[in-house]
């Protein structure tokens, strides 16, 4: 079984309301010095097989095709690190392989 | 002869049998498509309508897009077929990639709900002819991700080729240049955040009104498709 | 066919079957954390002649929970059949999944009001936009197709921080769902008061319309008839109490956390919705139920026990393993109490399983055969091959406990209506008056609700006549004769506070007129009785004069109650909420081209008010605002009153004669003028009868009163049908220029107002 | 400048409407074998200040008192790896330290 993160956010040069929402609410909320917030989002795939460069293939296939918009969105495929329970190890510590595109 | 238009459902879509019933409103044949057909049934025209295709999770249009009846309805957009996106429709043409841009959240985050006031940029379309330019209309928007979006020399182009066909007076939701609508080179394919199929009829339409100012999108691909 | 296999049960679980249920009594049962009195798990076991199986242990909590079966308000609900009017239009009355009602022609409407406000308060989009769900479902099953939805709300202060968690997410979760269902929503309330903090209500109404020869009902017969489980899978939802048996049943090795929150999905709930239409079209169906409250557990027992009430034989075979799961760690205790949402059950023939099937591969909808009507008059389930439920329904579904709660009038009572705001200041001069007017506008419970309902889609089915700022939705029904609906939904928790006999029945008696002034008969009711405690005496109480007034009410007026839904528990650190009956009225207008709107729309028209005048106050919009106050009474009730005032709104709306209508409530007549006016975009010029003092006439509001707008050509034929029939009618102005004015005090202009009107809520949420 | 991730995602008990509407999705674009998919949001925030434990607990609170809700929600807090640009080097590189919380 491989675990496949897609983080798809907004390309830079594309307004985000959301995150600006955010950055906006925040000083309300006490909290200051908060230089920028994006917001995007985060798939976390399950696929059958071995996580090896193939099923990095297909879930980048799968990001370009359909979970990203590439006109307005970027995408980044990695294998999940962490591993599936609440209390986790880094996420950073299995992640094998990482590459982002910009569409 | 009567001209044929059609009316994609898509699972989730919602304002179907509005468009239908406006069709139906201004002497046209209304014919129901399902997203699973490829099938066209032969129509002269086809409306993807307004409402949450798949749910609209992921991005508004997203999914719908991949439905075996938009492969036949990009199959005919490219061959000249008029194609009305409403909504939920604009979003899936712009997916599909048959109009450029995307339609992101709202700027405000909610969704709008309203009657707006419009101004018609350009009647060279199938679906703007019975209008004249620069006319104000009102039509209802409703949507929660209808701010229109795209790059720069994109919209200097949609600009320079005269493909913005309707501008809102009171931006609602931040759409670039105002953009309530835009059409493909051509003209055949029209994407429109706002639903004139909501804008037919004195005891529904927009209050105070005027009523049914969209009534004309849909005289307009009628003549289009008699007199031809 | 989306039929899934079974799936293998999970590890350590060790399954208490009927067999070890019988062998082994004196095991003890954790029925007290499931909410069980010992006297009621006394009567399970006499009924059952051994203990419990902890699966039917499960089943019993859930469906003798008083939110299931109604246990302290039985004998108070009681009232609704035995006081109903004698009519001819009621198709299906309470005790269905909601009632029907005919509405002329070939066509019956179904409607009904429902509470979802506890989980709105721990998770407000979620609560908000399940309890939207749920509702919907429940007209569904009826085998209408919903048409719209309304929502009446309740929060805390305007002001105090929680409500601005939980307001905008409410809002957010009822349009996020009703929206994406293609369900208009036509109508509803949003109202403050600092005793809804921590308990807001959220209590959602749906109107569905069908065939007359096309209702449904949740019967199950006809043995060997095939049971069907279909729409999403079923998961850990809402389960909290499960968890008492699960530990008691197995050990380790399984996820801990079962989620307290349910997440709705419309879009799954969009196709099932369609796919039921198409499968009721086709006459598919034996019997069908939605899956809500108490989900597997209610469904089975209620479609069982009917069938058997009704056919006189039945019962039930279920292969509980057989359930599509979302969660395969469940266990059959969980799976029976899970309120996972978006599922239905249908009991179909086996010739029509097929078709069945097609229609649900159709739309995607996973569906599954789980078990077989029989005619042992028992329900039984299995849990790969093992028994683990034995029952006789009947025992689940209609004769759970039923409560005599004690209850007595509360000792401040007394006090409370002693309290009258008489000696409260009240302005004098007309720039005390003006000031009044726009601080009243601009007070959350008057102040426009655009931010509100614009967020909800008001005209998707292309419909909608008339919905937000009007005093009722209405709908088109039929295209060709005009045939529609309205519905109006209304209740004052302080007018109910001070006499709880007298709120309801002015809670229904505004419903009421709102329908009529639209120009619909009003024809019949749905309630929603939010409450505190029942087992508070003074609470109890509350709710049974407020059952009792409401019935009462609805003898005179001829509207029966088709059914409805009862909130207790709503109060927090021994605090209830005020008692909130809120009431929904359906009505019927021959020709929606015929309706009244509230707008003044015609220079020169004449205005009139209709109904008495007096000194009222208590309970007000007015007392509340200017002094915080509440006391004294509510506005006298006169339902005689109110008959005659919607026979003339409707006999008005009838022939022609009205420019606008629009009935006098919270805020009193210069709440409704500038209403009309700023809807209209038309001011008016009022001059105030002489008998009357200027406060009183504009800020009174004693109920049996609307102010209409007639053409100057109608006026005399208006006012002798009034006279005529003996309604007090009183020329109060003419519409006219850009300015509200009260002759002698004061002149706003509309800009004035519509800035101090529309101003509040961007300013509380935006 | 602290770049701070925060990845929310909903419970794992909690119905993922959204995943489920993409895994049912992709069988019909051709996708075989794909498990699972659960769908949440990515936030990038850009702190001002050193990128050490006090930027990561500020983020960790913005987390918990907006980002999130801990109702059906739990998120995760970590430096954010890549850099600014769009031909990124592997997240997991340079990420230092990762958290995840039930809420
Ligand atoms: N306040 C009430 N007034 C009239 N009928 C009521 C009231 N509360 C509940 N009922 C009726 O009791 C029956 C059971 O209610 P409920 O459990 O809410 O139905 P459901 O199981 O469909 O959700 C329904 O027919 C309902 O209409
Ligand atoms: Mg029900």
């Amino acid at each position: 079984m491989a675990r496949v993160v897609v983080d798809v956010m907004l390309k830079p040069e594309i307004l985000d309301p959301q995150g600006q929402a955010v950055q906006r609410a925040l000083p309300r909320l006490g909290f200051d010095g908060i230089v920028d917030v994006r917001q995007g989002k985060r798939f976390e795939i399950e696929l059958d097989g071995p996580a090896n460069d193939a099923a990095l293939a297909r879930a980048r296939e799968i990001a370009e095709k359909l979970l990203a918009n590439t006109v307005i969105e970027q995408y980044e495929v990695r294998f999940d690190g962490a591993v599936d329970s609440a209390t986790a190890a880094p996420a950073a510590a299995t992640s094998t392989s990482a590459e982002r595109t910009a569409g | 002869m009567s001209a044929r238009i059609g009316v994609v459902t898509f699972p989730g879509s919602q304002d179907d049998q509005d468009a239908l019933r406006a069709v139906a409103l201004v002497g046209a044949e209304p014919v129901a498509l399902w997203h699973r057909d490829a099938d066209l049934r032969q129509v002269d025209a086809v409306i993807l309508p307004g409402g949450f295709s798949y749910g609209d999770y992921l991005r508004a249009g997203a999914i719908a897009r991949f439905s075996p009846v938009m492969e036949a309805v990009i199959a005919g957009a490219r061959e000249g077929l008029p194609v009305l996106g409403i909504c939920n429709g604009f979003q899936v043409l712009c997916e599909s990639h048959l109009l450029p841009g995307a339609l992101i959240r709202n700027g405000g985050l909610l969704f709008i709900n309203r009657d707006e006031r419009l101004r018609v940029e350009s009647t060279a379309t199938a679906w703007t002819a019975d209008y004249s330019v620069g006319q104000e209309i009102v039509i209802p928007i409703k949507n929660g991700e209808g701010r229109f979006t795209a790059d720069e020399h994109t919209l200097d182009e949609l600009e320079a080729e005269g493909r913005v066909i309707a501008r809102y007076l009171d931006n609602p939701n931040g759409s670039a240049r105002d953009i309530a609508g835009i059409a493909n080179a051509a003209g055949n394919v029209v994407g429109l955040m706002p639903h004139p199929e909501h804008a037919v009829e004195e005891l529904t339409g927009p209050y105070p009104g005027p009523a049914t100012d969209g009534l004309p999108f849909f005289t307009s691909i009628l003549k289009q498709l008699v007199a031809a | 066919m989306t039929t899934q296999p079974a799936q293998s049960a999970p590890q350590h679980y060790t399954v208490d079957t009927v067999e070890n249920a019988a062998a082994t009594p004196e095991v003890e049962q954790p029925y007290g954390a499931l909410g069980v009195k010992p006297d009621e798990y006394d009567r399970i076991r006499e009924i059952l002649g051994r203990r419990p199986t902890s699966s039917e242990l499960a089943m019993y909590s859930v469906m003798w929970s008083e939110h299931c079966s109604y246990k302290s308000s039985k004998v108070h609900l009681k009232q609704f059949g035995e006081k109903a009017p004698e009519v001819d239009f009621l198709l299906v009355g309470p005790g269905e999944n909601a009632g029907v009602v005919d509405v002329g022609g070939d066509l019956a409407v179904t409607f009904k009001i429902e509470s979802h406000n506890h989980p709105s308060y721990v998770e407000p989009y979620q609560g908000a936009a399940t309890g939207v769900g749920g509702i919907v479902r429940d007209i569904l099953t009826m085998g209408a197709r919903p048409i719209a939805v309304m929502d009446p709300l309740r929060f805390g202060a305007a002001d105090a921080a929680d409500t601005h968690r939980v307001l905008p997410g409410v809002v957010r979760g009822i349009g996020g769902y009703g929206n994406s269902l293609g369900l208009p929503n036509i109508g509803g309330e949003v109202v403050f008061d600092p005793c809804y903090a921590g308990n807001p209500l959220v209590n959602a109404l749906a109107v569905g319309v069908m065939k007359k020869s096309e209702i449904k009902l949740a019967q199950a017969h006809g043995p060997g008839n095939k049971v069907v489980l279909f729409g999403a899978r079923t998961g850990g939802d809402g389960i909290g109490g499960a968890s008492v048996l699960a530990s008691a049943t197995f050990d380790d090795g399984r996820p801990s956390k079962r989620p307290s929150v349910q997440v709705g999905d419309p879009f799954m709930e969009k196709v099932l919705i369609e796919c039921c239409l198409e499968i009721f079209a086709e006459d598919l169906v034996v019997g069908i139920q939605d899956l809500g409250a108490a989900g597997l557990s209610c469904a089975t027992t209620e479609l069982a026990a009917a069938g058997m009430v009704s056919a006189g034989v039945g019962g039930m075979d279920v292969q509980l393993d057989l359930a599509p799961l979302r969660d395969a760690t469940l266990v059959p205790e969980e799976i029976l109490m899970s309120e996972s949402q978006e599922r239905m059950m249908a009991v179909v023939t086996p010739a029509n399983v097929e078709r069945f099937f097609a229609l649900c591969e159709k739309w995607d909808v996973t569906a599954t055969v789980i078990g077989t009507v029989t005619d042992t008059g028992r329900l039984r389930m299995t849990w790969h091959g093992e028994t683990i439920v034995d029952v006789d329904p009947r025992t689940l579904a209609h004769q759970g406990p039923v409560y005599h709660r004690p209850y007595h009038r509360p000792d401040w009572q007394d006090g409370l209506q002693a309290a009258v705001p008489d000696s409260l200041s009240r302005p004098k001069t007309g720039e005390e008056l003006r000031e009044t007017v726009l601080r009243l506008l601009a007070s959350p419970n008057l102040a426009d609700k655009r931010w509100v309902v614009e967020q909800y889609d008001h005209r998707v089915r292309g419909n909608t006549v008339l919905a937000h700022g009007e005093d009722s939705g209405m709908l088109r029904l039929d295209e060709e004769s005009n045939l529609g609906i309205a519905l109006s939904t209304d209740g004052n928790g302080r007018y109910t506070k001070l006499d709880p006999y007298a709120g309801a029945q002015l809670a229904l008696a505004e419903a009421y007129r709102n329908v009529a002034a639209t120009g619909a008969r009003p024809l019949a009711v749905t309630d929603c009785l939010n409450f505190g405690s029942p087992e508070d005496p003074e609470v109890m109480w509350q709710f049974a004069e407020a059952t009792r007034g409401l019935a009462d009410a609805c003898q005179v007026l001829g509207t029966p109650v088709t059914g409805g839904n009862v909130s207790f528990y709503n109060q927090t650190n021994n605090q209830a909420i005020h008692p909130t009956p809120i009431v929904g009225v359906l009505g019927v207008i021959d020709d929606v081209t015929r309706r009244t709107r509230l707008a003044f729309e015609a220079e020169g028209d004449i205005l009139l008010l209709l109904g008495d005048t007096r000194d009222e106050f208590g309970g007000s919009e007015w007392a509340h605002v200017v002094h915080g106050h509440l006391g004294g009474l509510p506005p006298k009730v006169d339902l005689e009153r109110e008959r005659l005032l919607a026979e003339v709104l409707i006999a008005g709306s009838r022939d022609g004669m009205l420019s606008a209508a629009h009935d006098l409530s919270d805020g009193g007549l210069i709440q409704a003028i500038v209403e009309s006016a700023l809807r209209g975009g038309h001011g008016a010029r009022i001059v105030l009868p002489d008998e009357l003092d200027p406060f009183v006439a504009l800020f009174s509001e004693s109920a049996g009163r609307a102010v209409v707008a007639v053409p100057r050509s109608e006026e005399l034929r208006f006012t002798d049908m009034c006279r005529f029939r003996g309604l007090p009618v009183a020329r109060i102005g003419v519409v006219d220029g850009d300015a509200v004015e009260v002759q002698g005090q004061f002149s706003i202009p509309l800009e004035e107002l519509r800035r101090a009107h529309t101003g509040t809520f961007p300013a509380l949420f935006g």
